[in-house]
């Protein structure tokens, strides 16, 4: 049991597409008990994962190896270490609450609705878990499939147009990033005369400047994409805006994680001499900053509630780049507990905005005001999630946000000064938007009918707050399981850099 | 050439004779039965084509294990089959069962069961067998022209269609040019020789001064033929036209079975007698696949019906087979192999939904249309999704076997240094799924049409969309034995 | 001496011919044209000893294929085929391939020729039982494929050509 | 002297002749005569080479030109019956439902 933990996790969901495809689609409540059931036993087995895992060990846990496609060195070679094992865990409770979310929002089409998420929860969890490139590629590839679905037939008014723009964009990215794995392959094989996709194996590769160069910003294109970074970052206010709730916490918690977890595992370790080089540092800070700053500045003008989410997340992920390239461990681990920072708080604006949503059908800010009157525990989460986006001390973002910062100012205090600028930004587009959505008087006497939270509401909102109070409180168990492994990765790029 | 018919001719000719024989008494079977008790006996018909598919597969089993990876020469050097014979003769016979258990239903949708249609067929499949087997010009042409001639009658099949009178007579016009061009391109290489043997000619070139007029006039000739046979740009123009009037199963059998065999033959030809010239047409190859990448995915990007537009994609398609062949080493002929044998079955899929959504409820005119498509998701969900995946394949998105064919032409191209082809070609992959997934965005997102989108199934249509569907499926997730099958049939 | 003149008397007949062929408004004209031509490629045959060719392009083409050629004009609508223009707007593609072919045919030029010996079969021979020897030994296979494509070719001509009957409406 | 090279330069001319009237000629009967004068130059270098290397199979493979040639015909005239049948014209040009 224990040695197939992980693939188990791994697979849960697809095993449980079965029993989801053979309940006639006309029993809704059957289908949604069912894919709750499936994405909860997710949530639960991936729970020993974390309570066994070793963080004194180094290298990875609860590997698993088998072959899969040995004529061309492809296997299904999975394991996670600290970084992954953070993620995961996002990964199996956002996509259990994201679930939960949908229960009375989506009402059409139920059956490829849940079937749809249970093939992205597998793709997502195996982006985490490879260990192995192609393994890797497939499942980042196959994430991409059941998210333009998603935001193309539940979406919103402009859905069709988001949900293409989002597949083609990543798209381009990730076939991109295939050149640079499969650069990475053959170089391996002519220097050990061996293929595989093995990560392990392809670390030890040697390369001349000018193909580590080729390998490291095919690489970085298909992950700066999905992160995304500021140039490429387009896709993602039109995907977030359409999509369904469910989707945009999807999306925003854990598939944005992918890039950052994309640089950390791969871009670094492979081609460490080219991500330690001084312009591409320089030139990714400086990425890094001006999404923090711009996304923060759009948050501001925005009249729409869940386009400013959706900028903000441009923002914070500022954050985990800048963090991730500042190269030393308080950069590196900042960038990573951000990222599960960002996923929980994040995720909670967007599931604030899907009650309100859902309610009345309407995003515009305008629309709403004096909301805390109405729904008073709906605004202490509001409150809450607020403020753990805005990193406030005690709660998750102030921690991650600190870290990062601590491991900027060690590279260059501009960098630090100008980051820290984004926090401020962002506490005032967060405080704004609260007081124009939640303070004062109600506005409209639509909202005056509107109901507070649920149960099935607050079973969402509970844990991810709980989550948020543990980080922020007592983050030390974080940063125990991301030591090791985040110690190794600085040490192959301080190597690197000789 | 002391005995007339060996052992090793015998053993040779088996599949093509049993193509040959049956698909001949199914041709006559009308002449002789009359046509009232010929149409009494569809369904024996469809048996016996059947059965005549069952026996060239036993045929090709029992060569493959008789040859066992080696070469058998036949007929004093006209044919020899090899694993790169029987490799494409495998997937020929994929390509017209499929194309047999779509047909049955259509044909009578349309109104036009005949048994001639069968024996076509099975005929045409002969003539495949030739050009992956042929190593003699004579034997090469004439299969070359069974096969056509074959194809030129079946799109026109719908005599009563004008669509179908118009695609055949352009495709038969601009494909007897072709062969004429063909012909011509012979003539010269058979005067550079003195024989008409691949071996001879190979021969001759490597002795040959490369500038011998003769020789650079009749391989250019001959190899525009080519180009003109696998629908490359510039010489795709046939291709829309053919694919869009022919019956929708013709144009799955076209599409694929055609196109499998004339890169059989032009595999053979340019890696056989022109292999020692390979840096003469290595960029002109290099030309002709951009261009086809480019013409046929921007194209696509603006069709509305969807046979032209798979037809666009299809020259696409081309395009990246030829950068295998660029590419030039032990991968890139593998990837090319790969690529052939999952592009047939999930181009075969992908038309045979198109083929399904012709349908008695429908009326008349045929228009396969993007609108016709629309709203496919909530009557027919198995067939939109499988559609889907025929498409994702089709694209080359993993986990699909559609990957794996563009992951092995994207890696010959990168160990043979051809970065910037490997980028171009990637970055078509994001201009190819825009278009396709405009068919999935009709298919779950667009408003049922009143008229359209009810599939009508047989039992043939589910059996062929089962293996299909399964092929496209188990290869993506699963390759191994079929990339160990490509290889060891390339590598001989 | 005589050999020559023959040479480009039967050249003249079969280019004059072909040029006519192509540009002629008529079709039947065409089809007479071609059929001036193709009896000067015949004579050219005989001059290259290849007597049974000679048979065979008279009895064939010039009895066989014109007289379907004809048959066909003749019964499609001749008159309405002759007030229609005759050339499409290719001819800018045309010229550039007529450039590129001639750019081929002053290649071939170049080559200096060999003097025609006379053919000697290996058996003393006449060159019609030599070609039936090859065709039927070496040649047997590709023969009878032929004999298979002539019949999908006469069962797809009547196909094609008979009427669809039972036409449903 | 006669030698191969008159016999490849005639058929040069007739080759180029024929592809000239395909890509010109709209009349659907006419194009295929032209095609039939390709064929008909590959013949002639066929029967120019088989003399020159006194190797009979140049003859032999014309011969097999010859019945293709016939083949095509016959097919492609009852195409163009058929094509007849359902809209009277024999000009390529309007054959225009589907883009030319």
């Amino acid at each position: 049991m224990t040695q197939h933990l992980l693939s188990i996790v791994l697979f849960l969901p697809l095993v449980g597409l079965i029993p989801l495809l053979l309940i006639p689609s006309d029993q809704k409540r059957t289908l949604k008990l069912c894919a709750n059931g499936v994405m909860l036993a997710g949530f639960l087995l991936s729970l020993p994962l974390a309570l066994q895992f070793d963080a004194d060990a180094a290298g990875y846990q609860f590997t698993e190896n088998a072959a899969w496609i040995p004529s061309i060195g492809a296997s299904f070679n999975i394991g996670i270490d600290g970084i992954s094992l953070l993620l995961v865990m996002l990964t199996t409770l956002i996509g259990f609450l994201a679930t939960l979310a949908s229960w009375s929002a989506v009402e059409d089409r139920l059956k490829e609705y849940y079937a749809l998420f249970l093939i992205l929860q597998a793709g997502m969890l195996g982006v985490f878990v490879s260990l192995d490139l192609f393994l890797f590629y497939v499942f980042w590839e196959v994430v991409l499939i059941p998210m333009y679905f998603i935001i193309g037939i539940w979406g919103g008014q402009r859905r069709l147009y988001a949900a293409i723009k989002f597949f083609i964009y990543t798209l381009a990215g990730s076939v991109l990033m295939l050149l640079g794995i499969l650069t990475l392959y053959f170089q391996h094989a002519k220097e050990y005369n061996v293929y595989t996709f093995d990560l392990a194996r392809l670390l030890n590769t040697h390369m001349a400047m000018g193909t580590e160069q080729f390998v490291f910003w095919t690489l970085f294109l298909g992950f700066a994409i999905k992160v995304p970074m500021f140039p490429f970052h387009t896709w993602l206010p039109d995907a977030h805006v359409e999509a369904p709730t469910a989707g945009s916490v999807v999306l925003a918690s854990v598939m944005l994680k992918m890039g950052a977890y994309g640089f950390v595992r791969f871009s670094l370790p492979l081609a460490p001499h080219v991500s330690s080089e001084p312009w591409v540092v320089a030139t990714i800070a400086a990425l890094s900053i001006i999404a923090i700053l711009y996304g923060a500045l759009v948050c501001l003008m925005q009249k729409d509630w869940k386009r400013l989410v959706a900028y903000s997340s441009v923002s914070h992920m500022g954050f985990v780049t800048l963090g991730i390239f500042a190269l030393n461990y308080n950069g590196i681990a900042g960038g990573v507990i951000q990222s599960i920072n960002h996923g929980i708080s994040t995720g909670m604006l967007f599931l604030i905005v899907g009650v309100v949503y859902e309610r009345r059908h309407s995003r515009e800010i305008s629309a709403y005001g004096g909301l805390a009157h109405v729904m008073p525990n709906f605004a202490v989460v509001f409150a809450i999630a607020m403020w753990s986006s805005a990193g406030l001390p005690l709660l998750n973002g102030f921690i991650g946000e600190f870290t990062i910062l601590a491991g900027a100012f060690a590279v260059s205090k501009l960098w630090a000064v100008l980051a820290s600028l984004g926090v401020i930004l962002a506490a005032a587009y967060l405080l704004w938007l609260y007081q124009r959505t939640m303070l004062g008087e109600v506005t409209h006497e639509i909202n005056r009918k509107l109901r507070d939270l649920n149960a099935r509401e607050w079973a969402i909102f509970l844990p991810l707050i709980a989550w948020a109070i543990w980080i922020g409180v007592y983050p030390k168990p974080h940063f125990d399981v991301l030591e090791k492994p985040v110690q190794a990765i600085v040490e192959r790029v301080a190597g690197g850099a000789r | 050439m002391s005995q007339f018919y060996t052992a090793a001719d015998n053993l040779a000719l088996k599949p093509a004779l049993a193509l040959a024989s049956f698909g001949c008494v199914i041709l006559l079977l009308e002449f002789m039965l009359g046509r009232a008790r010929a149409a009494a006996a569809r369904q024996w018909i469809l048996g016996l084509s059947l059965t005549g598919l069952a026996v060239t597969a036993w045929t090709l089993w029992e060569q493959q294990q008789a040859l066992d990876g080696r070469r058998l020469t036949a007929f004093s050097g006209a044919i020899s089959v090899d694993g790169f014979a029987l490799f494409f003769n495998w997937i020929f016979l994929a390509a017209s069962l499929v194309t047999i258990l779509i047909s049955y239903r259509y044909l009578e949708i349309e109104g036009e069961e005949q048994a001639e249609y069968y024996g076509l067929i099975l005929l045409a499949q002969c003539g495949m067998y030739f050009l992956a087997t042929g190593t003699d010009l004579i034997t090469i042409f004439v299969g070359l022209e069974l096969m056509s001639l074959s194809f030129y009658i079946l799109v026109g099949f719908l005599r009563g269609e004008r669509r179908s009178n118009e695609a055949a007579l352009k495709y038969f016009l601009l494909g007897v040019f072709s062969s004429a061009l063909m012909a011509y391109g012979f003539s010269l290489l058979f005067g550079v020789a003195g024989s008409t043997r691949l071996k001879d000619i190979a021969t001759a070139i490597q002795s040959r001064d490369l500038h011998d007029p003769i020789l650079l006039v009749g391989l250019a000739v001959t190899a525009v033929a080519l180009l003109f046979k696998i629908s490359a740009v510039p010489f795709h123009m046939w291709a829309p036209d053919a694919y869009e009037g022919a019956p929708t199963p013709v144009t799955a059998f076209l599409s694929v079975g055609s196109k499998a065999a004339s890169f059989a033959l032009l595999l053979r030809f340019f890696l056989e007698p022109l292999g020692a010239l390979r840096d003469a047409w290595q960029p002109l190859l290099v030309a002709v696949a951009v261009l086809s990448m480019t013409a046929g995915n921007l194209a696509a990007i603006t069709q509305t019906n969807l046979k032209r537009l798979i037809a666009y994609s299809s020259i696409s398609h081309a395009g990246y087979i030829l950068l295998g062949l660029v590419a030039g080493n032990e991968t890139g002929l593998q990837g090319v192999a790969v690529y052939v044998l999952v592009y047939t079955f999930t181009n075969l899929g992908a038309l045979l939904v198109v083929a399904a959504l012709r349908s008695k409820v429908t009326g008349r005119g045929i228009e396969e249309d993007l609108n016709d498509i629309s709203g496919l998701a909530q009557r027919n969900p198995t067939y939109a999704a499988l559609m889907v995946v025929f498409l994702l394949s089709l694209a080359g998105l993993p986990p699909t076997a559609g990957f794996l064919g563009k992951y092995y032409i994207f890696l010959s191209l990168i160990q043979t240094g051809h970065t910037v082809l490997a980028v171009v070609a990637t970055l078509y992959v994001a201009v190819a799924l825009y278009y396709y997934f405009g068919i999935v965005k009709m298919m779950y997102m667009g408003q049922a049409a009143e008229r359209a989108s009810l599939i009508s199934s047989s039992v043939g249509m589910r059996v062929a969309l089962g293996i299909t569907a399964a092929a496209t499926v188990v290869i993506g997730l699963y390759p191994e034995p079929f990339l160990r099958f490509a290889e060891i049939s390339l590598l001989r | 001496m005589l050999d020559a003149a023959f040479f480009y008397a039967f050249a003249l007949l079969a280019v004059t011919g072909a040029v006519l062929t192509v540009t002629r408004r008529n079709a039947v004209h065409s089809a007479i044209w071609l059929i001036v031509s193709l009896l000067g490629v015949a004579g050219l045959f005989l001059l290259a000893q290849a007597e049974f060719l000679f048979a065979v392009q008279i009895v064939l083409y010039v009895g066989g294929i014109m007289v379907l050629f004809l048959f066909v004009i003749m019964l499609v609508n001749l008159d309405r085929a002759m007030k229609e223009s005759q050339f499409s707007k290719q001819w800018p593609v045309a010229l550039a391939v007529a450039a590129l072919a001639g750019f081929g045919l002053t290649a071939v030029f170049r080559k200096a020729g060999a003097v025609l010996p006379p053919m000697a079969s290996p058996a003393e021979q006449g060159n019609t039982q030599w070609l039936a020897q090859v065709l039927f030994r070496q040649y047997l296979l590709p023969f009878e494929l032929a004999s298979v494509v002539l019949l999908v070719a006469m069962v797809g001509a009547v196909l094609m050509a008979r009427k669809k009957e039972g036409a449903r409406s | 002297m006669i030698t191969s090279t008159h016999y490849l330069v005639l058929g040069a001319i007739l080759a180029l002749i024929g592809t000239v009237g395909v890509l010109t000629r709209r009349n659907v009967v006419v194009i295929l005569m032209s095609i039939e004068l390709i064929l008909n130059a590959a013949n002639l270098n066929l029967v120019a080479f088989a003399r020159e290397l006194n190797q009979i199979q140049g003859q032999v493979f014309a011969v097999f030109i010859i019945a293709i040639a016939v083949a095509e015909a016959s097919v492609g005239l009852g195409i163009l019956i058929a094509l007849f049948r359902n809209k009277e014209t024999v000009d390529a040009g309007e054959i225009d439902l589907l883009k030319w």
